[in-house]
């Protein structure tokens, strides 16, 4: 049986090419960048071109990108940086929806002395830009709100939000983890001055990521050491890991356009086949502000986990909330934030399509689904007492 | 190629998707209803019971696939068994029938276990009435 | 002309046995380890086995193992980690020879609040042990000395100190990143904490690294995020680069007697014929406890990177001080440390041998050395004011 | 698989494998002595003056590449040339004729600005003295 992926905002796999063009530098030319002999600088030649790439994706400098092991190091890094660099200002505004790595970062700051906003969302998934500048004092130093929700697929109208915090004099970061790659980002357009990628959600290897920090961005180091990436990163360079992740931006900004329509109306097809043919199933998220890959659904009287089983027992890959969370037992945080209640938020399934997701994909998953249903409905306690 | 592998052992799968005695009975001599929407596992669990034996024993859960293995394995257990000895069941002996669960999900192994007691709890106290009716009847 | 590579202390070629491990989680098995389905679960699996090799390398327990994006980043947890979760103590002591991933982040903790102790050592790196013994106060919340030094690859005498920092009942952390791989370590013979490795330096990929945590040891995580590593550790795996580290432990593990041997004898004969043939030659680092790879000598009246340079025109790859400190421009601190004047530390160059090292390669350097020596003297004013 | 890359441009490796100019000159006009052990680089400079103009120039260097190859061009740079033009020579002419230096290297050109003032100073106050010696004479 063919598996079917339908988790591409969990990870993807690395594309084939990316792969090829780290090979080259595991064991041929490993020099480290650092060094001053012709084989380190092979290796750095290499890092600065990647940087490149990267930076193009998004329309950066290149030396604004620096790079990172994936996308909750640069959130980490964002966030206390500037929290570290700003001694008097203590105050952060984030969404109630952030990831974890934004969340818990804050959190972690609220232990020791800082205040965290956690600004609400509407039914969508939408920060109300009014929020934001109601909530801004002298002693903010930084917005926190993320491009495209990963578990909702709900996109910010990030040019507002940036510009209410560039208007207060307040720095303004977004986690553009799941965004990247998918949608276009121009740094510049939209004023952000910082900005969170990853690489393995955009077809590149685990483990590699980068921030984007506008230049003159008063910022600590979070990752103490030598003096790598212009004395902003400690640490060897991940060279294979950037070549891929540099090379995995360049296919990305290549194919963005046509997988873009591809994707949406393979999502669109999935959302309205899922409407129609199942009672009970609310969307999540935004309905057209949404990215172009996210399905998120909320199908009464069953329980996430139950359905992911009898998909993976069909070979389909899907989600149930974030893939981050799925060791911890609580319902998803940003499907609470939207107002839904705790039955809806365990019940509900994201599919995530890609590159590799095809009609045939979705049509298996519109055969299988409804009778998965039906199944765990007919064993559901919660369907009877509602009947 | 690394081999396949699986979150839950093939027992648990086994009862995931072929799960026993689901459904309710009508007229149980014990039901128990337990767990919450919060934690997101809910289980209902109906007791038939003749002299002192569970002679037939029916669930309805919703919850991820240890909640529907534990309440499907639970049921398997007691039919056949005196109350006494079902009482003797504990949520690591359903989890070891299984042949084991992730550790963050043993907890919901207690949710069977509960369903259990609570049943049991109810088959008692719909006794004592039963008895009470039954004597107020003799008077 | 055959290029011959003589610093294995700044990185490694991953061995190609490790490459190979590592390729069928970038494309193929490419799930998250997260995902409950069975894709990721694969993943979970292929990651908690690297988990037990690497344990394994040090004879520790799996769950004693987080992994993180390499030697820096298992250093900044750890002492980061320990500063914050002990919020009643703030005195750290490290020795005056650690890494700048150490020396760093201790430097980042002193602004902030922090008191830090930087231990002399003596002419050959080694740290007396009744200076840590006499330096802890009851504020003391961590000892940080590193197991072996990367520059001049004198090795400590981790146990004894350990053992002081146990019975002060204070926290003890090695930075085992040049010793983890070469020389046998056994945790709970020495008695550490926290200790430190990166797979790069013993053919593992870039880009990965673990930190050794002993069971009970209060540790506040560095990287926040999602639930990974035992709630640890956020962000997604990079499972090819554990993959890759797990492997190169596991042949590390099964060399390492043989290395120890083969690379004594490379050094000592890189040593010995050094000294013997070239004027004006000092040997940094202690002459026994020193690794089995490393070879350090300050060359008078030379200055370091002239002599790479001219090393690398004979496609010979060294380094001069630590690779990390190259775009620095002081002389490095650990060769101050040892008593060294600024003239001889600047005039230092380290040789680092490994497992692809013959004694031909030995031989070239031996053949060319004394003449570039020789070429650079005549151009250098320094000689003459000393004549 | 990637090209050949190296830290300096081909000028400065140039330089720096085939110096010109390198030594001392007996009994010069002028000499220049810059730099500090602690930065690691000490950089000698020799002039012989033939009217206005500098007729040769040798050097002797420890340092790393780029102060050997500034050191080097320096001297290229100012033989056949005035004092006055000389002094026009700055670190980034220097650099500019080496067709470039790594931003973290620039500061080594500096050296070679220096010891070329430095020895021009020398040169002057020599000529002063001799001035006097000769004028001392001629009383
Ligand atoms: C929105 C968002 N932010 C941050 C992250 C963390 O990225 P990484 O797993 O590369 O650390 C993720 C994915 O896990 C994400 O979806
Ligand atoms: C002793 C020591 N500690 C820490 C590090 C940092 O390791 P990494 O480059 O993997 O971050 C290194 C190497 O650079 C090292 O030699």
């Amino acid at each position: 049986m063919k598996r079917i992926y339908l988790d591409y905002a969990a990870t993807t796999p690395t594309h084939r090419d990316v792969v090829k063009a780290m090979l080259p530098y595991f064991s041929d030319s490993f020099g480290n960048p650092s060094s001053i002999y012709s084989y380190g600088q092979e290796s750095k030649g290499a890092v600065e071109k990647a940087r490149e790439q990267v930076a193009n994706l998004i329309s950066a400098h290149d030396e604004e990108i620096v790079f990172t092991s994936g996308g909750t190091e640069a959130d980490n890094f964002a966030i206390k940086g500037v929290a570290y660099a700003n001694p008097e200002r203590n105050h952060i505004i984030i969404s109630s929806i952030e990831h974890h790595a934004v969340i818990e970062t804050c959190k972690f700051l609220e232990k020791r002395g800082f205040e965290i906003t956690y600004l609400p969302v509407d039914k969508d998934g939408l920060v109300d830009p009014d929020d934001v500048r109601k909530t801004i004092t002298d002693k903010t130093c930084l917005i926190s709100i993320m491009h495209a929700n990963n578990e909702i697929g709900t996109i910010q109208p990030i040019k507002k939000l940036a510009t209410i915090a560039r208007e207060a004099g307040v720095y303004f970061h977004t986690d553009a983890v799941q965004a990247a790659g998918q949608i276009p980002i121009n740094v510049d357009d939209v004023g952000v001055d910082l900005l969170s990628m990853s690489a393995h959600k955009l077809y590149g290897p685990k483990g590699v990521g980068a921030l984007y920090i506008r230049k003159g961005t008063r910022l600590v180091p979070f990752m103490h050491g030598g003096s790598q990436e212009n004395d902003r990163r400690g640490s060897t360079e991940n060279v294979p890991g950037i070549v891929g992740f540099g090379k995995a931006t360049a296919i990305a900004l290549e194919a963005m356009t046509g997988e873009i329509e591809r994707q949406t109306r393979l999502r669109d097809h999935l959302i309205t086949s899922i409407l129609e043919q199942i009672d009970g199933v609310r969307l999540n998220g935004h309905p057209t502000k949404r990215l172009p890959n996210n399905v998120n659904v909320s199908i009464d009287y069953v329980e996430g986990e139950s359905m992911l089983l009898n998909l993976d027992l069909e070979n389909i890959c899907a989600s149930t909330g974030s893939a981050c969370s799925s060791s911890s037992l609580e319902a998803s945080h940003v499907l609470l934030a939207l107002g839904l209640g705790h039955e809806q938020a365990h019940s509900s399934l994201r599919f995530t399509v890609g590159k590799w997701t095809t009609e045939e994909d979705i049509n298996r998953v519109l055969e299988v689904l409804p009778k998965i249903v039906a199944r765990l409905r007919a064993m559901s306690p919660l369907l009877k007492s509602h009947k | 190629m690394p081999d396949i592998q699986s979150l839950y052992s093939e027992k648990v799968m086994d009862h995931f998707r072929n799960p026993r005695n689901v459904g309710e009975i009508e007229n149980p001599d014990g039901t128990g209803h337990v767990g919450n929407p919060i934690c997101g596992d809910i289980m209902e669990l109906y007791i038939k019971v003749n002299g002192n034996t569970i002679t037939d024993a029916k669930f309805k859960t919703f919850g991820c696939g240890a909640a529907i293995a534990t309440s499907s394995m639970v049921t398997e257990m007691i039919i056949g068994k005196t109350i006494d000895e079902a009482l003797e069941i504990s949520n690591k002996t359903v989890a070891e029938a299984l042949g084991g669960l992730p550790a963050a999900k043993m907890h919901c192994s207690v949710l069977a276990e509960d369903a259990l007691r609570s049943a049991i709890d109810d088959y008692h106290s719909k006794q004592k009435k039963g008895k009470s009716k039954a004597k107020a009847k003799k008077k």
